[in-house]
């Protein structure tokens, strides 16, 4: 891979991993679905520069789409908001 | 560096801190939801270390295309050209799994909220351990 | 304190993760059962996508074990949230408090079944393109996700879903069945491999792979109705509450 | 004949047929409501009797029935090993499961959704357990072990009362940390040998990197064990047993316990070749057996106190194949055997005495045995059979553990042993003090087993009885399925033989 490519693929790592820590340190559970689901989209992006485009697809349709919607519907129906 | 060292940090490291940052969540955090959200954060660690293994610099995806075949004239030429899809097989088994997973565990959360009003882990009785 | 303690704990195990997979080689080859199923895929199996021959057929056990994981999943959902289903009929209307825009809905006739043909397309074409059953099943699941949330009087009638999930089911596993009748193992293809890159080629594979598109999509959109009549139940509650505090 | 593939009898159809049933459930109920009842015991029924015909088969020609999924001999595909060892146990998951299903064939709670989902949830338990054991597939096993955990999710949470939520909620939780672990152990034997056929990877573990081979056996051994209920990781099981509906505390204690200690055997004697390997399995057996004793004998509720027992048995088990001998494993497998049975049958009839106690304390079921004779006689012969009183099966499995421990001089060991089976008696005495020789509270109406569940009791009883008074009616299965786990060079090379 070349030398642009390796640099986003750097930038897009920290990005998720900079997702990864929103979605466990903030207390708005649907921002932090909204992080998980940045997580879900960078991942199948990854999955594809990685020569996985069937790996890539599935993430993409179940990670961002599905697993975010069946827990937005969750927390619609419980507490939004985190409380200590 | 090289740019494959780097790559190899990049990779590793991301998918190894997205399983840890998920367990520090599934460990210390009180709230159910974030709880199940620290899972399925630690599956995608998971997946995404599996699909790093499994490529192969320079090589395509494993799918004999007729513009792939173009190029490489016979099966055997072009299957020396392909990534692993031994990995890329497994996690497609392993993503919807932990969809199935997911999917219980916030129907348990439902549950429970519905029989305590809560989602805090502290005020459920019997989760504490 | 306790986080503190959890931190440097995980970071620990962090770090030996790291160090044990650090010795393994990025971007190096190290296929052993890997090149045969790329060789013999499309060779033996006539499927283009060695993906899709790995999970249909020399791993296809594991996918028949992964679908009975949707299927239970699904199972376990109704089981778990006890899904009411008269309440669910008089109070469909209550899935959304407010009408979706009137855009939304006349792009959802319009988009609706182009995602489901969508959806068709890549489980059909699974053994020769990126995609098959399940993202193709995904797909159609999202399909009726938008009907679902754009028009609120739009209901899935169970029955069709439980039928199409079983039938679907079962022709997965009897296709399966199909090859130890015919004296060789499960799972076995038992129909000519065809040509490569051909639609007609792969043997059973596609048969399977367009089963478990069908399953998948009637297991996800199962789930996801589940989940939305969710929203049912607790307005359903919340009504109880306040008729019993009006009387 | 190395591998059979008889149109009538495969171990394929172990896994086939009740996902092929689990599948048609729900349409053979539209046609006739009573089919969701008696197509799963038909197909419960033609398994065992499939079960014993191969045990028999395996058992006379001594050779292992191996088939391949979709005509890829190993490492290829995915094989299934039906031979004297996982036969065995295959064989004692499959007569139980008959069992199961006949005790909770009129089950109270059952009307017609419930009942679907009920015996769709208990075939799929069945399969995923059986999967576990005959599976020649590292990955394979990880699929079923999760088919395994989700229905055992769905069955802890299958009544509406509070507490089951609560309790399949940390069984799912643990159940994940177990499944992350188990595929982490995968990926990294999958990047050393590039295979996942088991057979194949204990062929080649020598050409492992020794720490990556450390770790990835740290990783495997944990996630089983949780399965397995092995200590520390095993909060979740008394919780689970006690929330379920009665009948599943029998099939976790001899289906799902059963499924994760195979596998961890199976780590350690065949996969795996580190001698460690034996000692740590000792010091988890040790710490997992007194720890659940110690707690067993604070119980307060029965099903808890069941629960922890069944605990204690695994670290037991545990110990006796960390000896590594030919004893060792013949008693840990006797074990096996006789604690799927008895505490299948205390639980069958203790779902009944915690029934018609309000709160399920021990202290409620005063007098019960005058109300409910053979329940309470049931509950009996299941507390003399699992301390180890003759002639029941127990004697045996505890005979044998003992002269293991005798044969290898460990002195200290068997009194810990025979302190611990002291434990036991105390605590299962006080609950039949209770049961029998207290004076009942008041006047009780209680609710009484129906005959299939007195029939399922009583065949489980007579077995156990069987078992005990005259031993070499399984001894000589016992003795060909020591030999087979021990030996891994005929495992490798059957399966290669195909």
């Amino acid at each position: 891979m070349n030398t642009i490519l390796t640099i986003l693929i750097v930038v897009g790592a920290i990005i998720l991993v900079g997702a990864a820590i929103f979605a466990v340190v903030k207390r708005d559970l649907i921002l932090a679905t909204v992080a998980t689901s940045v997580i879900s989209l960078i991942l199948s992006i990854f999955y594809f520069i990685l020569q996985a485009p069937d790996v890539a697809l599935t993430e993409a349709a179940i990670g961002v789409a599905l697993t975010t919607i069946i827990f937005i519907v969750t927390i619609r129906n419980t507490k939004r908001f985190e409380d200590d | 560096m090289s740019n494959l060292q780097i790559l190899q940090i990049t990779f590793y490291g991301a998918a190894i801190l997205l399983i840890a940052i998920g367990l520090y969540a599934v460990v210390t955090k009180r709230n159910l939801i974030k709880i199940v959200l620290g899972l399925s954060i630690m599956d995608s660690g998971v997946n995404l270390l599996f699909i790093t293994v499994g490529y192969i610099s320079h090589k395509t995806a494993p799918i004999f295309s007729p513009s792939v075949m173009a190029k490489y004239k016979t099966i055997h030429a072009a299957a020396q050209a392909m990534v692993d899809p031994v990995p890329q097989a497994l996690v497609l088994t392993a993503i919807v799994i932990g969809f199935g997973v997911t999917a219980v565990a916030l129907a348990l959360v439902v549950r429970l909220y519905r029989h305590h009003n809560t989602t805090n882990i502290d005020e459920i009785r019997n989760l504490k351990w | 304190m306790k986080k503190a303690i959890a931190i440097i704990l995980l970071a620990f195990i962090a770090v030996e993760l790291f160090v044990v997979f650090y010795k393994i080689p990025f971007g190096a080859d190290r296929m052993n059962v890997a090149r045969f199923y790329l060789e013999n895929s499309p060779k033996k199996l006539g499927v283009a996508n060695a993906v899709t021959a790995i999970v249909v057929n020399f791993r296809g056990f594991d996918t028949l074990g992964e679908v009975t994981v949707l299927f239970l999943a699904s199972t376990a959902l109704g089981s778990i949230l006890f899904r009411r289903r008269e309440i669910h009929t008089r109070l469909s209307h209550l899935r959304t408090s407010v009408e979706a825009s009137v855009i939304v809905r006349i792009a959802g006739r319009f988009l609706v079944p182009l995602i489901i043909l969508l959806g068709a397309y890549v489980f059909i074409h699974g053994h020769l393109t990126p995609g098959g059953g399940f993202q193709g099943g995904v797909i159609i699941a999202t399909g009726f996700l938008f009907l679902l949330l754009a028009y609120r009087k739009f209901t899935i009638e169970h029955r069709t879903i439980t039928f199409v999930e079983s039938l679907a089911g079962i022709t997965f596993a009897g296709i399966g069945l199909i090859g130890i009748f015919l004296g060789k193992t499960f799972l076995e293809n038992f129909l000519p491999a065809g040509k490569l890159n051909d639609l007609l080629s792969g043997g059973i594979i596609p048969l399977i792979y367009i089963a478990i598109g069908f399953k998948v999509a009637a297991e996800l959109t199962g789930i996801l109705d589940t989940v939305l009549s969710i929203s049912i139940d607790v307005k359903q509650k919340e009504i109880e509450s306040q008729t019993e505090k009006n009387e | 004949m190395v591998a059979t593939n008889h149109i009538l009898v495969t171990p394929i159809y172990f896994i086939a047929l009740p996902l092929f049933f689990a599948f048609l459930l729900p349409l053979l109920g539209k046609i006739y409501k009573s089919f969701i009842r008696i197509v799963p015991g038909l197909m419960f029924a033609y398994l065992a009797w499939m079960a014993v015909v191969l045990l028999l088969y395996v058992y006379k020609t001594g050779n292992p029935v191996i088939v391949k999924i979709a005509g890829w001999a190993p490492p290829i595909g995915i094989d299934l090993v039906f031979d004297q060892f996982t036969g065995f146990i295959a064989t004692v998951i499959a007569i139980l499961g008959f069992l199961v299903w006949m005790y909770s064939y009129l089950f109270k709670k059952v009307e017609f959704d419930n009942a679907l989902k009920y015996f769709l949830l208990l075939m799929l338990i069945y399969a995923g357990s059986i999967g576990v054991v005959i599976t020649g597939d590292l990955f394979n096993q990880f699929v079923f072990l999760e088919i395994t955990g989700i229905s055992a999710y769905a069955l802890t949470a299958f009544y509406r009362g509070r507490d089951g939520a609560e309790a399949a909620f940390k069984y799912l939780l643990i159940g994940s940390f177990a499944s992350t672990f188990v595929l982490l152990g995968i990926l990294l034997i999958y990047t050393q040998l590039g295979t996942l056929n088991m057979a194949d990877i204990a062929r080649n573990i020598d050409k492992m990197d020794p720490t990556i081979k450390v770790i990835a056996f740290i990783l495997l051994f944990t996630g089983f064990g949780i399965e397995a209920e092995m200590f520390p990781l095993n909060g979740w099981a008394p919780d689970a047993y006690s929330q379920s509906p009665g009948p599943i505390g029998a099939v976790f204690a001899s289906m799902t316990s059963k499924a994760g200690l195979y596998a961890l055997i199976r780590l350690s004697f065949t996969i795996f070749d580190f001698s460690s390997a034996n000692e740590l399995l000792f010091i988890m057996g040790i710490l997992t057996l007194v720890f659940a004793e110690g707690i067993a004998l604070r119980q307060e509720k029965i099903k808890r106190m069941l629960a922890y027992s069944s605990i204690g048995q695994i670290g037991l088990i545990m110990i006796a194949f960390s000896f590594n001998t030919y004893l060792g494993v013949f008693a840990g497998i006797f074990l096996m055997l006789n604690h799927a049975l008895v505490k299948s049958l205390l639980f069958f009839s203790a779902s009944f005495l915690a029934y018609n106690s309000p709160h399920k304390y021990i202290k409620d079921i005063q007098g019960f045995a005058r109300y409910m004779p053979v329940t309470a006689l049931m509950f009996g012969i299941g507390v003399f059979a699992i301390i180890g009183f003759p002639p029941f099966s127990g004697f045996w499995s505890k005979f044998y553990l003992l002269s293991a421990m005798a044969e290898k001089n460990f002195v200290i060991l068997i009194i810990l042993v025979l302190s611990v089976s002291l434990i036991e008696l105390v605590y299962y005495f006080r609950v039949l003090h209770k049961l029998y020789f207290a004076e009942p509270t008041g006047e009780y109406q209680p609710h009484t087993p129906r005959w299939n569940a007195m029939l399922a009791m009583v065949l489980l009883a007579l077995i156990i009885i069987a078992i005990g008074v005259y031993p070499d009616l399984v001894t000589g299965f016992i003795g060909k399925a020591a030999h087979a786990i021990m030996d891994k060079t005929t495992y490798i090379n059957s399966v290669f033989s195909i």
